[in-house]
């Protein structure tokens, strides 16, 4: 995973590199926007164009199952609701931490913070727990372009939670130190924002990949 | 002056666009079927188009090269300061335009004619009897060869479709299977029906249509005409790993007549070596068991070692068609050898098989069957054909054998030939 | 801005920095001094950096260089066995993706390293650090691509796929050597710098420009540099896709192009195209940007049409992503598709002409001075049109069915790369050489470089049209006698050795010239009498670019400093450069400190692509040193701590202990500039 | 995305102090982000039962339109694309609408339309 794990760098780099929000000390560019979050947005520009290949990968290969088994047969709604529940709840928290940390209520912020960072957890272990129960029954990554496009896809989607799951919990833990104070709100803004990115993308990904698996 | 130079040296190579060398058989200008011809007739103008405008872009060079040239800048010697003109700028963004949609114009014109199909249906004489065909091959690129398929009965072409994988590997059975050479009637349009067993290659002959992509997986529509009976050279275009440089072709134009007769020929099975026929009879009932062969003739050996060496790749209509079922290569596949002496190139059209005095060219064979990989280089043994150790006494006796599988063909297509 | 007016430390710009104290990780020391080697490796100032870019570029043209020469003496004569099929398919496609990716961008990148903040009047860029990454990934990146030909024995496991390396023939079963998976993995790397640099100018051209600086004061050259940057921010995740995927096709037997399983070859072809069509415009848009800075400067004109220049760069660039299939329209596209990209393409003609016809109207009655860089300049104007010309050719698409994988091709891309990029890169080494190094570059030497180059460059490229319309396929590692290919291809051989000279004589005249300017006076601020910002300020540009903010008021501003036009339109001298350039002497100007992180980072990853292809253990490896390197960048203030400057100890936030987290460690130190030099104001806080 | 927007908006931020800190403030409260995460989970719901009933033609329209929806808040208001800086909101759909529309012309173009 070379390539997530730089381009997750980076956004820590853009969270990390945020700069007061005391009035006077605030430098803005040229523009009157913060440097960092500018840069985190033109990432997620760039992070469209790589899940739509993703998508597109998938989207093209889903009916190919060969002699595996095949997306309808496999897909299990129920579950996977629960999970994509599960993500977007935690994008209300995200956003409740972000509004606590503005109002400087550190206490709530930690607390949703952690509960962010524990949905998120979920949400990867019911991913985990889906590949395993695929894999036992027939979809190895191997087994089809299906499957191959499948697991791409949603491992790549994965990898961007759990890299988010660090970034929180880094965030977690300077707060509990005392070192996230209410001038750094952009920086839990920033991992917000990439949040809620990854929280889109599933939004995408449950309705055409799971949901539709059924019409298409 | 120097600058001269350079319009110079262009001149020349106008010049020499314009009568280019005669003996480039790919020339992609010298059109000689129907379709290149359209192309041909549709990039001409645009190449004397883009010589003006080129012509124009340095012309303009020069001239301000000659007009405003300084060699040192005088303080205070400044030109008038423009920053722009928009109705310059409409002019050259309009005029451009309109050449575009110009040349644009004619280019979709001819996509849609090339992209139509008007084949008639051809009357040719099969074993059954006389059927319609319409003209229709099915052209098959692997590592490093091409493979012709033409069925007669226009319901076996329903047939290619795909299966678990890739359909190419797994072709209904054709009324005649050759390789490196596609047989063609002339003044007629034939349908090609373009894929691949392995990677992608590309069909072309430059003389009879431009090119198109075989595609493993996927069914690709071509089609070609010929104006006259000829041999017209082609090239593997795409990519296709260590011996694509290697991988050619020949379209061989034929008269109606003479199309019929070839086709008859190919339909028949391969002659037996006279005095082999007994012993072919054991071969094929013995299911391969060993059979005692018969000492005689080199033919007659090499029929023997053939069905030792070479049987279990190669296809012998009337030999091992009974038990052949598919090449041990990554393709699945290796020329059909039926008819193979009725070819004038072989190893996917880089060697000549006869020599201009229309005897065989055993020099070409031989070489070939001593070390193929020599001659075309093999990432793998099950990548073209290998390196099979075979001494000299059986190569001689294969050759032999390989002659017999006629007939011969016509003196002006071979003399068409020479390739290498 | 970014600019520090108040001198809070008696320090001398041009000084070694002060020693730094030691650095919160108690363990290792912050990089120092702005001489020697580490001064270079671990400098996070954008001028290093950018040359560091072309030095290496340069490395790696001299590489790819010698494989073009390897091509040429294989096809100089038929049936040649100079090469071995096998060598050759490596050779050509090292060469291939030598020159794109490891030669013409870096280049470009150096450019725009060296003059975008310049240009807008910056400090630095937004990013510095994530500048020093975006340059060491993409240059170790190349070293583990350029390292393929060693590593398991000499060209033995160099990628053999051609450039573009189409499904399936890129697949184990065809390429069962390591090469591609170099190719795969090689290609992410340097990607991984592309983007980060691209979101890093992005941020710059936005948000880092001097007062007065609007987007339509932006000199033509940032602007196009700006626009490469879009394109590289949304066309590189598209090949990472495509390369992803063939990694884990090669590595973990996925089935994304293996048609044996009923997989699309085509997916590959056009997701490759998706990044490669805006690629080649990566490629052009920056030398479009050098010689509109070049051809005024020359002809003592303003650019005309300054605005349509840049609307045509915007619209190449946004039509750039239209056209794709045009290298697919004989791969098996349905009609429509194949109709509708030919339309496409076409129309890309029109602002390019645009272009062309608006430096001709530049140069049209203005006083011209055919010096070197100007010759360059010119020569991109001719030479680039052939290859534009050709390109239209093409995008017949009946007629590309004729001419598409032959040398006809081969001949388009190298008149537009070779004449139009990497002659306009030329004209650019000529032009800002004094602002980077000090000393202008001997003209004689100059000229000769130039017109071997492009006497050269015809002979060698010229014939290939001919070859490619009598039939010569490309790719092919011998040709047979008999085709009519003998003479042209015998030409084009002797033409590549011409080229040669002509570059290694602009290598000689390097030397030469730095030599020759000890005994010249020095160069002045400017030498050109030019028009951009970066003149105006001392030559070499000193470290902290300007002494003080610039306050622009209109495109040109240097220029219209130095002179008046009168209402009759006269011009008229009112200062000299040497007058309005700022002297470069300013002092204690607070800049971003030099880091190891960045370097440490990088490292890593060529690390981590030996352990996917040969032992996951190096991957851990990799891991590590990524890790080591995040965790020390982020515990790491950007700016330095201890290099305290009055003015900013109100912040208070220095008293906590910065030895604990990542996030809180920046954070407290971000007023002090984080990694954003935007804040590195010593002015009044804007209120 | 448009030069001419974005130029707009440069052009707008620099000379125009009082919007320097747009993106601080006017967040809005908590209530309204559980609002909106109550509309979002409904949809959800409605979202899954299209597996369970049968929409018939609606089925995919249907489920596009939610997705979207989704989408929609999501971004406008948790990534509060629609109070901050018009900027952003312009890189991040020139991403999307880029995306889109390669990757539909690619998908057309390949087999998924056959023949086009
Ligand atoms: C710097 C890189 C660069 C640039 C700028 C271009 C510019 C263009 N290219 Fe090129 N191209 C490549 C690099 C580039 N190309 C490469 C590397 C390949 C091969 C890849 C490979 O296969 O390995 C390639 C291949 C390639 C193909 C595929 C060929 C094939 O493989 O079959 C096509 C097809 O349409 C094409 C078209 C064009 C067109 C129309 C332009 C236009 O942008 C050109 C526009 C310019 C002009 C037209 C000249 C100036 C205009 C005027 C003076 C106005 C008046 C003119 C007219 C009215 C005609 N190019
Ligand atoms: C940036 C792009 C670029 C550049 C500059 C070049 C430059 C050259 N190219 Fe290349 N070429 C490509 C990009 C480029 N090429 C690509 C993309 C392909 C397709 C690959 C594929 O099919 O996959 C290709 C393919 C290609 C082929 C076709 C191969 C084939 O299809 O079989 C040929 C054949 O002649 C060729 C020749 C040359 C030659 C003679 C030069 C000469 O101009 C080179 C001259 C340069 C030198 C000789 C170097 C001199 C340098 C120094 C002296 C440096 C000194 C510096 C220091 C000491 C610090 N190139
Ligand atoms: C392992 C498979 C294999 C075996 C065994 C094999 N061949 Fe081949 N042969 C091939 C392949 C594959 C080609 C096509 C090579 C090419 O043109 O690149 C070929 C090509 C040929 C050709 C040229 C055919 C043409 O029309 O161009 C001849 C003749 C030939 N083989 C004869 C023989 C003979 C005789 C033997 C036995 C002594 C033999 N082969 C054994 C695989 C095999
Ligand atoms: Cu087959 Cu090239
Ligand atoms: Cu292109």
């Amino acid at each position: 995973m070379v390539d997530s794990e730089v381009l997750d760098e980076q956004a820590v780099e853009a969270a990390d590199a945020s700069h007061s929000a005391k009035v006077g000390d605030h430098q803005p560019g040229s523009t009157g926007i913060s440097n960092q979050k500018l840069a985190m947005w033109a990432f997620l520009g760039s992070e469209c164009l790589l899940f739509g290949g993703l998508i597109s990968g998938y989207l093209l290969y889903r009916n190919n199952n060969q002699d595996g088994p095949a997306a309808a047969e496999i897909f299990d709604i129920p579950f996977t609701s629960v999970s994509s529940f599960v993500l977007l709840m935690s994008s209300l928290t995200m956003v409740l931490a972000l509004s606590a940390i503005t109002r400087g209520d550190h206490p709530r912020t930690r607390l949703w913070i952690l509960t962010t960072a524990l949905l998120g957890a979920v949400f990867i272990g019911g991913q985990v727990y889906e590949f395993t129960s695929f894999y036992r029954e027939g979809l190895g990554y191997t087994t089809s372009p299906f499957s191959s496009a499948f697991f791409t896809l949603t491992g790549f989607h994965g990898v961007h939670v759990s890299m988010g799951i660090v970034m929180l919990m880094s965030l977690y833990f300077s707060s509990v130190r005392g070192k996230l104070k209410t001038e750094n709100a952009e920086t839990v803004e920033i991992v917000g924002l990439y949040w809620h990115f990854v929280d889109v993308v599933w939004i995408f990904i449950f309705t055409v990949v799971y949901l539709m698996a059924k019409g298409i | 002056m120097r600058r001269l130079r350079l319009p110079a040296a262009l001149l020349s190579v106008v010049a020499f666009v314009a009568g280019c060398a005669d003996d480039a058989e790919l020339d992609t200008l010298k059109p000689e079927g129907e379709y290149s011809e359209q192309i041909d007739n549709l990039i001409d103008p645009i190449f004397i188009v883009a010589f003006l405008v080129f012509f124009l872009i340095l012309g303009l060079t020069l001239f301000m090269w000659a007009k405003y040239r300084v060699t040192e800048y005088e303080e205070g010697d400044w030109p008038e300061q423009v920053h722009g003109k928009t109705s310059w700028e409409i002019g050259w963004t309009f005029i451009p335009f309109a050449i575009m949609a110009a040349i644009g114009a004619f280019t979709w014109i001819l996509l849609s004619d090339l992209n139509a199909t008007e084949a008639n249906a051809l009357p040719i004489q099969t074993a059954e009897g006389e059927v319609m065909w319409d003209p229709h091959v099915v052209v098959v690129g692997q590592q490093w060869w091409w493979e012709y398929r033409y069925y007669f009965d226009a319901d076996k072409l329903e047939e290619l479709d795909d299966a678990n994988g890739n359909p190419a590997k797994d072709l209904p059975p054709a009324d005649i299977v050759t390789a490196g050479q596609l047989v063609m009637p002339i003044g007629e349009e034939v349908e090609l029906t373009i894929t691949s067993r392995d990677v992608i290659h590309s069909h072309w002959i430059p003389a009879l249509n431009g090119k198109r992509d075989a595609v493993p997986g996927r069914f690709s529509p071509w089609k070609i005409q010929a104006n006259d009976p000829g041999l017209y050279f082609g090239q593997c275009t795409e990519f296709c790993g260590l011996s694509h440089s290697r991988m050619r072709m020949q379209a061989v134009a034929l008269t109606p007549e003479d199309f019929q007769e070839w086709v008859t020929a190919q339909l028949a099975d391969a002659e037996t070596p006279p005095g082999a026929e007994a012993w072919l009879e054991a071969y094929r009932a013995a299911d391969g068991s060993e059979v005692e062969a018969p000492e005689a003739t080199g033919a007659q050996r090499g029929l023997v070692a053939f069905t030792q060496n070479c049987a279990s790749c190669h296809l012998v209509q009337g030999v091992n068609d009974l038990t052949y079922d598919g090449a041990t290569q990554v393709s699945g596949a290796a020329p059909n050898l039926t008819h193979f002496a009725s070819r004038t190139t072989l190893a996917g059209g880089i060697l000549d098989l006869y020599n201009p005095d229309g005897t065989l060219n055993r020099n070409n064979l031989e070489s070939w069957l001593r070390n193929p990989e020599a001659i075309k280089a093999n990432a793998a043994p099950e990548r073209g054909m290998p390196n099979l150790g075979l001494s000299e006494e059986t190569i001689d006796d294969l050759v032999d054998y390989l002659e017999t599988l006629g007939p011969r063909p016509s003196d002006e297509m071979i003399a068409a030939t020479q390739v290498d | 801005m970014a600019i520090t007016e108040e001198p809070p430390l008696e320090l001398e710009a041009g000084d070694p920095l002060p020693e730094y104290a030691e650095q919160p990780l108690g363990v290792l020391t912050r990089p120092s001094g702005n001489t020697g080697i580490a001064s270079w490796l671990f400098t996070v100032d954008h001028k290093r950096i950018g040359i560091m870019y072309g030095v290496f570029a340069m490395f790696f043209f001299l590489i790819g260089g010698l494989e073009a020469l390897a091509i040429r003496i294989q096809l100089a004569v038929p049936g040649n066995d100079f090469l071995s099929a096998e060598t050759y398919n490596q050779v050509f496609t090292t060469h291939g993706v030598t020159m794109i990716f490891l030669v013409i961008m870096p280049l470009a990148a150096a450019f725009a390293n060296y003059l975008i903040p310049l240009q807008i009047g910056a400090r630095d860029v937004a990013f510095p650090r994530m500048n020093a990454l975006s340059l060491w990934v993409w240059f170790f990146g190349g070293l583990f691509l350029c390292s393929s030909v060693i590593i398991g024995g000499w060209w033995e496991n160099a990628p053999d796929g051609g450039w573009f390396n189409y499904a399936p023939n890129h697949g184990v079963a065809f390429s069962p050597s390591k090469g591609i998976d170099f190719y795969a993995i090689g290609l992410q790397i340097t990607g991984i710098g592309s983007l980060v640099s691209a979101v890093n100018l992005i941020v710059t051209c936005l948000n880092m420009r001097a007062k007065g600086m609007t987007l339509f004061r932006m000199p033509v050259l940032t602007w196009m540099l700006l626009i490469t940057q879009f394109l590289l921010l949304f066309a590189v995740p598209v090949i990472t896709v495509a390369l992803f995927f063939l990694m884990f096709d090669r590595l973990y037997d996925a089935n994304f192009f293996n048609p044996d399983a009923g997989s699309d070859p085509l997916l590959w072809q056009h997701l490759f195209w998706i990044f490669g069509h805006p690629e080649v415009y990566i490629l052009i848009l920056p030398s479009f940007g050098i010689i509109s800075e070049v051809i005024p400067v020359f002809s003592r004109k303003p650019i005309f049409g300054y605005k349509v220049m840049v609307f045509s760069g915007i619209a190449i660039g946004f039509m750039g992503w239209g056209v794709w299939a045009h290298h697919m329209f004989v791969s098996g596209l349905g009609p429509i598709s194949v109709t509708a990209f030919s339309m496409s393409t076409m129309l890309i003609a029109v602002p390019t002409g645009v272009k062309i016809f608006n430096w001709l109207a530049t140069m049209l009655g203005g006083r011209l001075k055919f010096n070197t860089a100007m010759l360059f300049a010119v020569g991109v104007v001719s030479m680039f049109t052939i290859g534009g010309l050709s390109g239209v050719t093409h995008a017949v698409a009946p007629a590309d069915t004729q001419q598409t994988d032959t040398y006809y091709i081969v001949a388009h891309f190298h008149y537009v790369i070779f004449g139009g990029a990497l002659l306009g890169i030329f004209a650019g080494f000529y032009f800002w050489w004094p602002k980077a190094f000090g000393y202008k570059l001997n003209e004689r030497w100059g000229k000769w470089n130039f017109w071997l180059q492009i006497v050269g460059f015809n002979l060698t490229f010229g014939p290939m049209h001919i070859l490619g319309l009598q039939g010569m396929s490309r790719r092919i590692d011998t040709y047979s006698e008999g085709f009519g290919f003998e003479l042209w291809n015998l030409v084009a051989s002797v033409g590549a050795f011409v080229i040669f000279l002509g570059v290694l004589i602009f290598v000689i005249n390097i030397f030469v010239s730095q030599r020759q300017a000890k005994h010249l006076p020095p160069v002045g601020p400017d030498p050109w009498d030019a028009r951009g910002l970066e003149w105006m300020t001392a030559s070499p540009t000193p470290e902290h670019n300007f002494d003080e903010e610039i306050e622009v008021q209109q495109v040109d501003e240097f220029w219209f400093r130095k002179y008046d036009i009168d209402d009759d339109g006269t011009v008229h001298r009112i200062a000299t450069g040497d007058e309005v350039a700022q002297p470069g002497t300013a002092t204690g100007v607070h800049l971003p400190a030099p880091s190891y992180w960045p370097m440490v980072l990088a490292a890593g990853l060529p690390f981590i692509g030996y352990g996917l292809i040969y032992n996951l253990w190096l991957c851990v490896l990799g891991g590590l040193l990524v890790a080591a390197g995040s965790f020390g960048w982020v515990f790491e203030p950007a700016d330095d701590p201890d290099a305290h400057h009055g003015g900013h100890d109100d912040h208070g936030d220095h008293d906590d202990d910065p030895d604990t987290d990542p996030e809180a460690a920046a954070a407290l130190d971000a007023p002090e500039g984080a990694d954003d030099v935007a804040i590195e104001s010593e002015e009044a806080p804007v209120g | 995305m448009s030069s001419e927007t974005l130029s707009d908006t440069v052009e707008a931020g620099m000379h125009d102090a009082d919007h320097h800190d747009a993106d601080h403030h006017h967040h809005p409260s908590d209530r309204k982000y559980v609002g909106i995460a109550i509309g979002l989970a409904i949809i959800t719901a409605v979202e899954v039962l299209t597996f369970y009933v049968d929409f018939g033609p609606l089925f995919i329209p249907s489920l596009l339109l939610m997705m979207f929806v989704k989408f929609y808040y999501v971004c406008g208001w948790f990534m509060h694309l629609k109070l901050d800086s018009p900027m952003f909101t312009k890189f991040f759909v020139a991403g999307l609408v880029l995306a889109a529309g390669v990757y539909v012309v690619m998908l057309s173009a390949s087999q998924l339309w056959d023949n086009i």
